[in-house]
């Protein structure tokens, strides 16, 4: 299952990148998150959330195929 | 006054004070309104570790945010009853002194604004997907955290 | 920054969109500032028993009201965190939809403004000795009463 | 003793002058109350607070030949 991963301000920072595609096994959040740890070890130390298709899920949210962002603590104001 | 589709709250760079006024002038018109309540957040000159912030660099993920900015104020119409409500944030840079936020909301009467307005303010900070960089004079940065 | 003289707190009518900009513009220099919390006070056309309110014209005891205003303002700077606080009252003639009332406080931090500005607030309106006389399109009047 | 009296809002109206200096015997607020209703009886339906140097004070207050003013009800903002 092809996804669009989306990356937000100091995590994009970590990854060097904004946005890129992973095909992934239909599996859950928490599966995502062990395989993006292993590309970027930088992420290990990062407090972020989740969000697939803009809104928030846990470890245990399956993948659905639409869009999953990691957004680091929101700073807006 | 409810929209049903997501507006875009993001502006390119600081909030003028030109726009601030202008937009208080448009509200002359709506004579059932009694109280205005305006919250504008402006970036602060911050010294850390010796250096001082220049400016903050904003980035957003505009789609959720924009969602999200919706839902506060379809909350907020139903939780209080408010004539109008107006969001305005910055995205991109916003030097030390300038304005980042304007929240600016009208009823007939002073209570629910005062209520209304931090209500607003505070689900901004929490729940809105935007992100601040600290820049500080000799062009390091660090990552904004709101308290 | 606390005056310990007290200002003229009232301008003659209405207070302008412009002058509200303008009173912003000039707080772009105060980089310790994070947060502005305004409050505007706005005539309201409001139809009693089929008449409609054209206009509120403003008297006060001037002298005690100014020195009210300067109580009122040496107690929030007491109690609160303010880099400045500003208070605008109109007198004379002020038209439904315009503004009668401006109260700007700004402190480095906006939980402290929303405090202030609701303590300010309701301090003006239970202690300054200030007389609505809400006019109607007919030209007949009744006296204007706080809620 | 030379008092001034100012007037103010609806009780300007009722007693139709802003301002008067009335000579009155060293004696209470209420005292001067009393003189005030039999000279203007449309007082006596009306709400209002009385200030000597710009100080509410109550009836068993002095006259100390400061400034008196007849307050209505506050409708600032």
């Amino acid at each position: 299952m092809l996804i669009t991963i989306k990356y937000f301000g100091q995590i994009a920072e970590a990854t060097q990148t904004q946005e890129e595609q992973l095909d992934l096994p239909q599996h859950s959040i928490g599966d995502l998150l062990t395989v993006l740890y292993s590309k970027y070890s930088a992420l290990q130390l990062k407090d972020f959330k989740i969000a697939q298709n803009q809104k928030l899920v846990g470890l245990d949210t399956l993948l659905t195929g639409e869009d999953i962002a990691l957004l680091p603590p929101f700073s807006g104001g | 006054m409810t929209d049903k589709k997501p507006k875009n709250v993001f502006q390119d760079g600081a909030i003028s004070s030109e726009f601030i006024g202008n937009s208080i002038y448009k509200h002359q018109t709506k004579t059932s309104i009694g109280a205005h309540n305006i919250f504008l957040g402006q970036v602060r000159a911050d010294v850390i570790e010796g250096k001082t912030v220049a400016a903050i660099e904003y980035t957003a993920y505009e789609a959720m945010a924009n969602t999200k900015f919706h839902d506060i104020r379809e909350t907020a119409f139903e939780k209080f009853e408010l004539t109008c409500m107006h969001i305005y944030h910055s995205l991109g840079t916003v030097k030390a002194g300038e304005i980042c936020l304007f929240v600016f909301v009208s009823s007939p009467r002073r209570k629910v604004v005062f209520e209304a307005l931090e209500f607003i303010v505070e689900a901004i900070k929490a729940d809105v997907p935007v992100f601040g960089k600290e820049i500080f004079e000799d062009e390091s940065h660090q990552w904004k955290v709101n308290s």
